[in-house]
């Protein structure tokens, strides 16, 4: 087999959101450079150890690992306490969809009692509320006259700061957004009816319309 | 058999950089009699195609003729006494539109490019040795996320969980104070006692759920009671 | 620089699943290799160059590329059509031509209000809009001052990753106006053939097109 199908084979590896089986690999590979190509699973196996050899020589901090369903790339243990570093930075990513939701129903909703913003969101929002009060997002207001006079919460000057925001009314409404949003899909459908009067007709005259640049685009 | 692309023009502006380029037209010197014509001859062949014309071409008929008319006139002056050129707004809006037309062909060159590259596609076997720790960091959020987390939130508020939270009235949270509350002003206090009044099984739940929150804070501590089946709760100084 | 931080960014950028800024790669080495580490962005960046350099050596089907200010992974693109065949990623649609004009009028002007990008285009723009904000190459980024206090929208990092851009001052620049009406290749040309050939077919089929009111000329 061919010397330049070790890096068509890394790229598959690389890019695949899946192990990759070789399978996979070789019907990449036929679809492209012909059904006649001559390459079989023991080739990628090769093709996989020599550029695993590659990766060892050259100090690479990946190397491609086997498992059941096919091939996929992986970074070497070594590498493991640097890596950890990323996965918690990934993971405060993740966890920040929960402080903007606690965040939007405070910013919407304020004055707003926990109990409330927890009927709302119906999890518990304890630790989303203390740390959008450290990161002094928000503050609290006072206590609701209700039973167990609950604490009442409200967004802070830092929160409008962090927005770009000059007071809280400046707050897109939500209305606004669906407003937006309403309007599109009318004018979206209107076009949408034009085009299709305006091809039918086209085609009664017998012109056909070519919408080659376009007929993949989306709007 | 004709090729043509009738969706070609994105709004009136364009329309009629089409006519000056087609008629290889000056435009800081644009014959608006002409080109009039020709716009309204591309709604007319609308109007036979029984095609409904947007408004953005109705209202720019509407200018090129009032332009038409203005022209006829006698020429207005600016402060500085020079002559205004009725034709200068649209000549400007269309420099400008032509502008951005032209970034958006490089645009879609850069997004062609773009689309013959790939990213990594699969992480499930890096090795990470730390294990997360659960900070949150706001990364990357606008207003935009804030009001679609809103109406997501809106949306899928949960209606049963509601009633009950509603019925009974009562949280941890609260009930925390209320013992740290009772705690400071009787110095300790038996379980039984700080329920005692406690009509729903829920709440006096809730209460002990608090308790043993306090007790993970380091807050309150407990002590088996004299009496049987119960104990006696204490706040803890500094805690 | 001590030669071993090679490996150890290289493992950082590949682990990475969005692009990574030189002060994450230096905050995570720090926070293993102790604060006093000795390394600074422009260490990275030489770092990210040699790194390059053997990936060029080695026929690596991938490299490190600066998009959406930070270091990415990403395949040479002769791989393409390989991957392209195999993978459903990057089988998504093109934006149309509204759809692109709009963001780069919104790129350049940014940050823009809707009716300043309605002035420029002539067009009701509520569904580009939306469309774009739905897909994150726009986003609000606060009010105006101005009458009416109007959203202003500006690009995100989503807008950088899809047109393989680094950062804003990247964009190409706007040619001179002047420059602009000199050009005799512009892009009408092609429609200015397509157009002439609807016009000569409609006239024989004798759609007349009613000028009859407006063919008194002042010019």
């Amino acid at each position: 087999m061919d010397k330049i199908y070790n890096s068509i084979i890394e790229a598959l590896i690389f890019a695949s959101e899946e192990p990759i089986p070789a399978s996979e690999i070789i019907k990449g590979i036929k679809e492209i450079d012909g059904e006649d190509t001559k390459i079989t699973p023991n080739d990628v196996e090769k093709s996989v150890e020599e550029l695993n050899q590659k990766f060892e020589k050259e100090e690479n901090s990946f190397h491609i690992i086997k498992i059941a369903n096919g091939y996929l790339f992986a970074t070497k243990s070594e590498y493991a306490k640097y890596i950890g570093y990323l996965s918690t930075e990934k993971t405060k990513r993740r966890l920040s969809q929960a402080a903007v939701e606690t965040l939007a129903i405070i910013a919407y909703k304020q004055p707003i009692t926990k109990p409330e913003i927890e009927t709302i969101r119906g999890v518990n929002s304890d630790y989303m509320i203390n740390t959008l009060l450290e990161k002094k997002l928000i503050t609290i207001k006072g206590r609701a006259d209700s039973l167990g006079r609950p604490l009442i919460y409200g967004t802070t000057d830092e929160f409008l700061m962090y927005f770009g925001l000059n007071k809280i009314s400046d707050l897109p409404k939500p209305r606004e957004i669906e407003e937006i949003m309403k309007d599109a899909d009318f004018l979206e459908q209107k076009r949408k009816i034009m085009m299709n009067e305006i091809e039918e007709k086209l085609e009664e005259d017998t012109i056909t319309v070519n919408t080659s640049d376009h007929d993949s685009s989306i709007e | 058999m004709y090729k043509i692309k009738l969706n070609t023009f994105e709004g009136p502006l364009d329309l009629l950089l089409f006519f000056i380029r087609r008629d290889e037209l000056d435009i800081y010197n644009i014959p608006i009699s002409k080109i009039t014509k020709d716009f309204i001859g591309y709604l007319d062949l609308l109007e036979q195609l029984d095609l409904e014309i947007a408004g953005d071409f109705l209202l720019m008929a509407a200018t090129l003729m009032q332009i038409k008319v203005r022209m006829l006139l006698p020429k207005e002056k600016n402060e500085e006494g020079e002559e205004i050129d009725p034709r200068a707004d649209l000549v400007n809006a269309l420099i400008e539109y032509k502008r951005y037309k032209e970034m958006s062909e490089e645009f879609s060159y850069l997004e062609g490019k773009q689309r013959s590259v790939f990213y990594r596609g699969n992480f499930e076997k890096d090795e990470a040795e730390t294990k997360p720790e659960l900070d949150v960091l706001l990364k990357n959020i606008s207003i935009y996320d804030l009001i679609k987390a809103f109406q997501k939130a809106m949306m899928e508020k949960p209606k049963e969980v509601v009633h009950e939270v509603e019925r009974l009235n009562v949280s941890i949270e609260e009930q925390i104070d209320f013992i740290m509350e009772k705690t400071k002003s009787t110095g300790r206090i038996n379980f039984i006692n700080l329920v005692k009044g406690m009509y729903e099984k829920l709440r006096i739940i809730v209460t002990f759920i608090a308790m043993l929150e306090l007790i993970k804070m380091g807050k309150i501590g407990l002590e088996e009671s004299p009496n049987f089946n119960d104990f006696e709760i204490y706040a803890i100084e500094n805690g």
